[in-house]
């Protein structure tokens, strides 16, 4: 298993019901292909997220942890992802301070953005492979 | 705790690529877990009798479904608790299929996954409590927004069922762009015919209330019991509401989008619906030389209009028909990219217009050139595989439908998404076309994609039977998914209460805590993420839920 | 700006005025040959003292759920205490309506953890003996007596001022014989030069708290962690007991779960937009953690994007309550 | 309102009379759903996937049939006919036959033994699967079929038809299930309402020798292709060719539409996108597989349709204008001749399998129904409808839905389900003058 988890990374992402897991449905229908160490938790809507969350995720061995929502304006619950984007800018700053900011991601995925999603979370998880690999 | 663990195969959709088998083996060693099955398609008779048969058999308390995406058949699995007197929020839906065995090949890697999903789901799952769908009485009204042809349908249809109903339409009359048509495909009758006839037939019933000239610029509430503020010309109008049908159809393709195609620079450069307006006013030399131009605003990725406007070809035939029927001797030439011609009669239409005359060529138009002496088309057939350079006297565009100017205003008030075009989206595009993300509001017609006069009256009155079917019940159902206050835990800080959108939460000053208003929470959980001490939670939601998920899906195994 | 220049004892006579009303109490330091400490004085003030040399922690740590109507307060404190009792008002913990609160020019502290300290509370530590301040005083951000209704200020000739800036700062000037007078001197204490932003990593971070016994006195003594009931106490974060052993026998690791990082890195985030840096903390931590160099460097960072500053200006919204449509584009991948 | 005493009678068990019926049934009416078949689900559950989301088709319909079946306000009667119809006032008197299953669906478990044990097992065609694969004669259509039970086939039987067989089902039925004494029903119902949902045949492409359906092994029509890729169809989802999987795939559209030879000037409106689909599918399933489409003009009309239409190119669909003059059998395999009328020039293309987009047709049985309710029909089968009100019939009180008034896609005929049904509820309540 760790050696495992050295080679592949393990990333966890929180996706709004409303639009970024609607697209990743999409995508699965589409058979968009991306890795399989991307796994999502379902979350009504991004503001849900607690920053406490990634933290846990973090320490309990993700290697990269993004947080997903509709894009600013269009929120499901009209205004929920600007909460989230404040929250999420303040825990990059943090996990900069500790030399973490790459851990963390904040997407915009709106239900129709298939593609986009899984660019965006194989963008994420070739980057984050290529870091710990790198070592 | 009994959790019952349940793999679908979906024929092979995850079979596939997903060791199922190896999956239910693998979950039945766990103290919690006191069933765990595969089988080919859990959605199907058998399959659901399989698990309502082990529900009974064991007294299961936790159901686990892993199988498509959890949008899909969310009331089906459920029921199945339910017919088992278990409460259905206890059910846990896990998608492997969506989220799995169809975004990965590697059999092994995507058994780990839906292993590391499913152990998610049942770690979460042992948070769960039983959640309460709150009854509550419904208004059997309806708030019809847009007063087209689709919206007409819809609140006459709704009228007919005895239920009160709000007609808002922002011009001044009703009749929408259908008043305007001369001849509507395919009964070839007048438009404005078709809804004066609505119209006078909507006027003389005394349960509908049409508001013109008017515009929506509030709206609250849930389903059943929406309140909705009405700008109207002689004043604000506060209304209630059960649901609503939004049927605010699209805007016509605004040429000058498109520079090169000149229109607005010369009168000879017309649109489909210009020429419907113009009609007798058309003045042309009597062996006129016309061009006909289709998908203009269709199907064109540079101008972000990937989309087919379903309708343009045929507008295009009848103007070229019009054309030919008012000069016989005219030189009618059209310009497409593919003849989609398929509404019902829509392809011998095409025939006979052939037969009148009309020279039809499979071309891309570059750039039209007004010139003193006729307007310029330059082109290339790509037929012939060659540029040509074509004067005329007169130029149709073929206008297709752009999203309705108003989409975003009304999206952000009801709380419903756009698709990527800007038109509304619906919950399923085959299944539940007219539903939306949100209970009791529907789309009809043009709104949610281009469709012509038929479409929008099937729309129109297929969604008000979708909502009349809601609402003649006379109660409904409210998310139990909603935010609830633990007052002991409470400081009173107040800051989930600056930050909801809703409004929903109330401070109590003596007791110095908030409460949570049910009806207004929308459930989108931000107060608790907000919360430091997640004194005030979402069920369904709550820390400890989606925590344990996390632990799930990262810890060693 | 306004104020009246003050000599020994106006600050005094001022508050025994507000006390001889039966209705009100003052809270600040007494000094005594043992010591000098906080305390309430009811009906006379004995030997208060204005400033306080020594910190052992931080007075907005008494305002916590301070709802008395009726009883009238005047808080006498240093800067960092009143702004943890303006972050505590915006947080609805106290009801501002009866407080006057004062801040007095502070020279920086010294541990009170420190044996053998000469009871001065009037020692300019950070002019006189700065290798002996406190790492929050040596980088304070605020040390001016400018926070509050009033300030009780110091100039460059050495002379005393008290400056209202507010409606209630005004009537507490009102109670200070003398005319008041155009402020024009240079204050002794120039404004705070904002700091490097805090960097670190784990690594540090390991070896700084690798003593800590997780027993959240940090916590317990912040003036701004106000939660009736943290979410640490109970077992989702820091599993223990049967928690524990079930999360060990599940996941089959038998680490113990990494509460330290969760604990302080979680800490930090709900009080990064309310910790004033006081250093309260580090005072609190048997283990003698660093803490104030985290909690300080992260939740200034963290302020920083929003260019908002904790204690500064009661009208200022705590960032987590509120957004712009149109910022952060930066954060957005 | 109260709608509950008020019956309507749905014609057909496709996706067109499911929706009409859930409709009405969820405003409190009782519906009498006919079904000539053993099942309901009509053309879409023998479709592998649905266009333009590839969502499987099974997946998307299954739950709305268990929905019918599950339903109090719907009685199902399978395997049954009208016989007569007559107005009584607002009204229908109707003779429905309910021909025999000879399984009494109480009794049966649709455990399958039965059809194990059939002395006809694996000898008949499957009209479920388009005569590809074989069935008993005892048997259930599909394993989602709705009702889940277990039917004889009366012609193929041998008992049934010949009155001597060992009868081995019997025995092998635990639950004695199976009665060869079961001589059905007719029964005579008033219905406030009916709604027709008669679906649609495709169009057989045998008379175009041509292009050698029929003749040359691996040309298909589009629905066989369906079942072929389907996971429920003869060969469980893996596209073969006696065996073997082919490689290259050559699409013909408009087989039978836009062509008067074949007496359909129609556009059939669904064939453009199902062939779309057919091409990503197998893009999508056999490794490095040549796709051609011939097509005259692609008519992706419909929402998402025209971006699914560019994907399918972009995933190497190669997409040729014009119409194969002739398929002929090349050398192990099959050459298609066509002239590209973008090039010009004529193509000789070697294939392994040819798929026929064929068109769509009335159902036969559409003109018999027609004539007992006296329905008008247009000059090719399809019933006559008012443009403006498109599930309204010639007979007042009687609607259809679906591709029985003309082609239609899925969301296309589930619109107009509810319109039909809207239609209905509107008659219904006239009828009742309230």
């Amino acid at each position: 298993m760790e050696q495992k988890i050295e080679k592949n990374p393990e990333i966890v992402g929180f996706a709004c019901s409303f639009c970024t897991f609607k697209a990743s449905e999409m995508a699965g229908s589409l058979r968009m292909k991306y890795p399989e160490g991307v796994k999502l938790i379902q979350v009504p809507c991004s503001s849900r997220v607690d920053p406490a969350f990634v933290i846990k995720a973090i320490f309990e061995g993700a290697d990269g942890v993004f947080v997903a929502g509709c894009h600013p304006g269009d929120c499901h619950f009209i205004k929920g992802n600007y909460f989230t984007r404040r929250k999420i800018a303040a825990l990059k700053e943090e996990l900069e301070a500790f030399g973490m900011k790459d851990k963390l991601r904040l997407f915009w995925v709106s239900a129709a953005e298939a593609r986009r999603f899984v660019e965006k979370v194989t963008e994420m998880y070739n980057d984050i492979k290529e870091k710990k690999n790198g070592r | 705790m009994k959790t019952g663990i349940f793999i679908c195969h979906c024929g092979h959709n995850i079979k596939h690529t997903v060791d199922v088998a190896g999956l239910s083996e693998y979950f039945r060693k766990y103290p919690q877990v006191t069933v765990s099955e595969d089988y080919p398609f859990l959605c199907s008779e058998p399959g659901q009798n399989m698990i309502t048969d082990s529900i009974e058999k064991h007294g299961l308390d936790r159901v686990i479904v892993a199988s498509c995406a959890p949008s899909l058949h969310g009331e089906l699995f459920k029921d199945l608790l339910r017919k088992k007197d278990v409460n259905p929020f206890l059910l846990r839906r896990v998608s492997i299929r969506e989220h799995c065995s169809w975004v990965g090949d590697d059999m092994e890697e995507n058994t780990e996954k839906a292993k590391r999903l499913i152990l998610s789901g049942l770690y979460g799952a042992a948070h769960f409590i039983p959640l309460e769908e709150k009854q509550v009485d419904v208004n059997k009204s309806a708030l019809v927004l847009g007063g087209g042809v689709s919206g007409l349908s819809a609140a006459l249809f709704l009228s007919k069922m005895d239920m009160q109903v709000y007609l808002v339409e922002e011009t001044p009359e009703l009749g929408g762009r259908v008043r305007e048509l001369k001849s509507v495909w395919p009964s070839r009758k007048n438009g404005a015919d078709i809804i004066a006839e609505m119209e006078n037939e909507l006027k003389a019933r005394d349960n509908v209330a049409i508001f013109t000239s008017s515009k929506l610029t509030n709206f609250e509430g849930f389903f059943g019991n929406y309140q909705a503020t009405i700008d109207t010309p002689n004043g604000e109008k506060k209304v209630m509401a059960g649901g609503v049908v939004v049927a605010i159809g699209f805007t016509p393709f605004d040429p000058d989008i498109k520079p090169e195609l000149g229109y607005g620079r010369d009168p000879r450069i017309v649109t489909t619906l210009d020429l419907e307006r113009m009609a007798d006013a058309l003045k042309l030399p009597d062996k006129p030389r016309v061009a006909v131009l289709h998908c203009i605003g269709s199907r064109d990725e540079q101008i972000g209009r990937p989309y087919c406007s379903r309708i343009c070809c045929i507008n295009a035939l009848r103007a070229a028909e019009g054309i030919k029927e008012r000069y016989p001797d005219s030189y009618v030439e059209s310009f497409y990219m593919d003849m989609r011609a398929h509404p019902r009669g829509g392809e011998e239409f095409f025939e006979d217009t052939q037969e009148k005359g009309v020279l039809f060529t499979r071309a891309n138009i570059a750039e039209i050139i007004p010139e003193p002496e006729g307007v310029v088309l330059h082109g290339e057939d790509t037929l012939l595989d060659e540029v040509f350079e074509r004067g005329f006297d007169l130029v149709v565009l073929s206008i297709g439908m752009s999203s309705p100017a108003t989409s975003r205003d009304i999206a952000s008030l009801l709380k419903i998404s756009l698709d990527k075009d800007k038109f509304f989206l619906e919950a399923h595009i085959k299944l539940r076309p007219f539903d939306t993300a949100v209970k009791g509001i529907f789309i009809a017609g043009s709104c949610s994609g281009p469709k012509d006069v038929e479409e929008s009256i099937s729309h129109g009155r297929a969604s008000a039977l979708k909502l009349y079917g809601f609402l003649n019940l006379g109660y409904a159902f409210v998310d139990p998914f909603i935010s609830i206050v633990d007052p002991k835990r409470c400081s009173g800080c107040r800051m989930c209460e600056q930050a909801c959108v809703a409004k929903a939460i109330k401070f109590d000053e003596d007791k110095h805590v908030v409460h949570v208003e049910e009806a207004a929470c929308m459930g989108c959980g931000l107060c608790n993420a907000t919360c430091p001490s997640s004194a005030i939670s979402l069920k369904g939601y709550v820390d400890t839920i989606i925590g344990d998920e996390i632990s799930a899906l990262l810890e060693a195994m | 700006m306004v104020g009246k220049k003050i000599t020994n004892g106006q600050i005094e006579g001022a508050l025994n005025k507000l006390l001889s009303g039966g209705d009100c109490l003052v809270m600040g330091f007494e000094k005594d040959s043992a010591g000098i400490r906080h305390r309430v004085f009811k009906d006379s003030l004995g030997n208060m003292s204005i400033t306080n040399h020594i910190f052992a922690l931080n007075g907005g740590l008494y305002l916590r759920r301070l709802f008395s109507k009726g009883a009238r307060i005047a808080l006498v404190l240093r800067p960092c205490e009143i702004r943890s009792y303006v972050e505590l008002v915006k947080l609805s913990q106290v009801e501002p309506e009866n407080i006057i609160a004062v801040s007095v020019d502070c020279f920086g502290t010294i541990s009170s953890k420190v044996d053998g300290v000469p009871v001065d509370p009037d020692a300019d530590v950070l002019g006189k003996e700065p290798d002996r301040a406190r790492f929050a005083c040596a980088n304070c951000r605020e040390r001016r007596g400018v926070v509050g209704d009033a300030g009780v200020r110091l100039d460059v000739s050495g002379q005393y001022w008290v400056l209202p800036y507010t409606e209630k700062g005004g009537k507490f000037l009102s109670l200070i014989e003398g005319p008041e007078e155009d402020v024009t001197v240079k204050m002794a204490i120039p404004p705070s030069k904002s700091a490097a932003a805090f960097q670190t990593d784990m690594a540090e971070f390991a070896k700084d708290f690798s003593n800590c016994i997780m027993c959240m006195n940090c916590r317990d003594m912040c003036p701004v962690c106000y939660c009736v009931d943290c979410v640490f106490n109970g077992d989702e974060y820091l599993p223990k007991g049967d928690a524990l052993f079930n999360k060990i026998f599940r996941s089959g690791s038998t680490d113990m779960p990494s509460g330290k990082e969760l604990f302080h890195l979680i800490r930090m985030y709900h009080v990064s937009q309310t910790c004033v840096g006081c250093g309260a903390c580090e005072e609190a931590c048997p283990q003698g953690i660093p803490l104030t160099k985290y909690f300080k460097g992260i939740s200034e960072r963290l302020q920083g994007i929003f260019s908002y500053m904790s204690g500064r200006d009661p009208n200022e919204q705590i960032p987590m309550v509120t957004f712009l449509e149109d910022e952060l584009k930066n954060a957005e991948d | 309102m109260d709608n509950s005493g008020k019956n309507v009678l749905v014609v057909g068990g496709g996706i067109g009379g499911i929706t009409a019926a859930l409709e009405l049934a969820s405003c409190g009416i009782n519906v009498s759903m006919v079904e000539s078949g053993p099942s309901i689900g009509g053309r879409m559950i023998q479709l592998d996937k649905t266009f333009p989301t590839l969502d499987c088709s099974t997946c998307t319909l299954s739950p709305k049939m268990v929905e019918v079946s599950l339903n109090h306000n719907i009685d199902l009667m399978s395997v049954s006919q009208i016989t007569h119809m007559a107005r009584k006032g607002p009204g229908f008197l109707v003779g429905i036959k309910k021909n025999p299953r000879y399984v009494d669906p109480k009794k049966c478990t649709a455990c399958g033994t039965c059809s194990e044990a059939c002395v006809m097992k694996d000898r008949i065609p499957h009209e479920f699967n388009m005569m590809l694969g074989k069935r008993a004669a005892i048997y259930m259509p599909f394993p989602q079929a709705i009702p889940q039970k277990y039917l004889v086939d009366p012609e193929r039987c041998l008992f049934v038809s010949r009155g001597k067989c060992k009868k081995a089902c019997m025995d092998a039925c635990e639950t004695g299930a199976i009665d060869f004494e079961d001589k059905g029903e007719e029964l005579e119902a008033y219905f406030d309402s009916i709604v027709l949902a008669p679906g649609f045949d495709v169009y057989d492409p045998t008379e175009k020798q041509e292009l050698g359906y029929g003749t040359l092994p691996g040309v298909v029509t589009g629905l066989e292709f369906e079942r072929i890729c389907s996971v429920t169809g003869p060969t469980g989802g893996d596209i073969l060719l006696n065996g073997k999987e082919p490689k290259r795939f050559y699409f013909i559209q408009c087989v039978g539409s836009r062509d008067r030879q074949s007496g359909a000037r129609y556009c059939s409106r669904v064939c453009c996108m199902y062939t779309a689909k057919h091409a990503s599918i197998v893009k999508d399933r056999v490794k490095d597989a040549e796709v051609y489409v011939s097509y005259i003009d692609v008519r992706a009309y419909g929402k998402g349709y025209d971006e699914f239409y560019k994907t399918t190119q972009e995933n190497g669909a190669l997409y040729i204008r014009g119409i194969p003059g002739e398929v002929v059998e090349g050398d192990g395999c099959l050459v298609v001749r066509v002239e590209d009328m973008l090039t010009g020039e004529m193509r000789e293309i070697e294939t392994d399998m040819v798929v026929l987009a064929t068109g769509v047709r009335p159902r036969k049985a559409t003109a018999e129904l027609c004539d007992v309710l006296s329905i008008e029909c247009d000059d090719y089968g399809f019933i006559k409808v008012d443009a403006v009100a498109p599930s309204q019939t010639n007979v007042d009180g009687i609607f259809v839905c679906g591709m029985g008034s003309g082609p239609k896609d899925v969301p296309d005929t589930v619109a107009s389900g509810g319109e039909a049904a809207s239609r209905c509820m509107e008659y219904i309540v006239k009828g009742t003058g309230s």
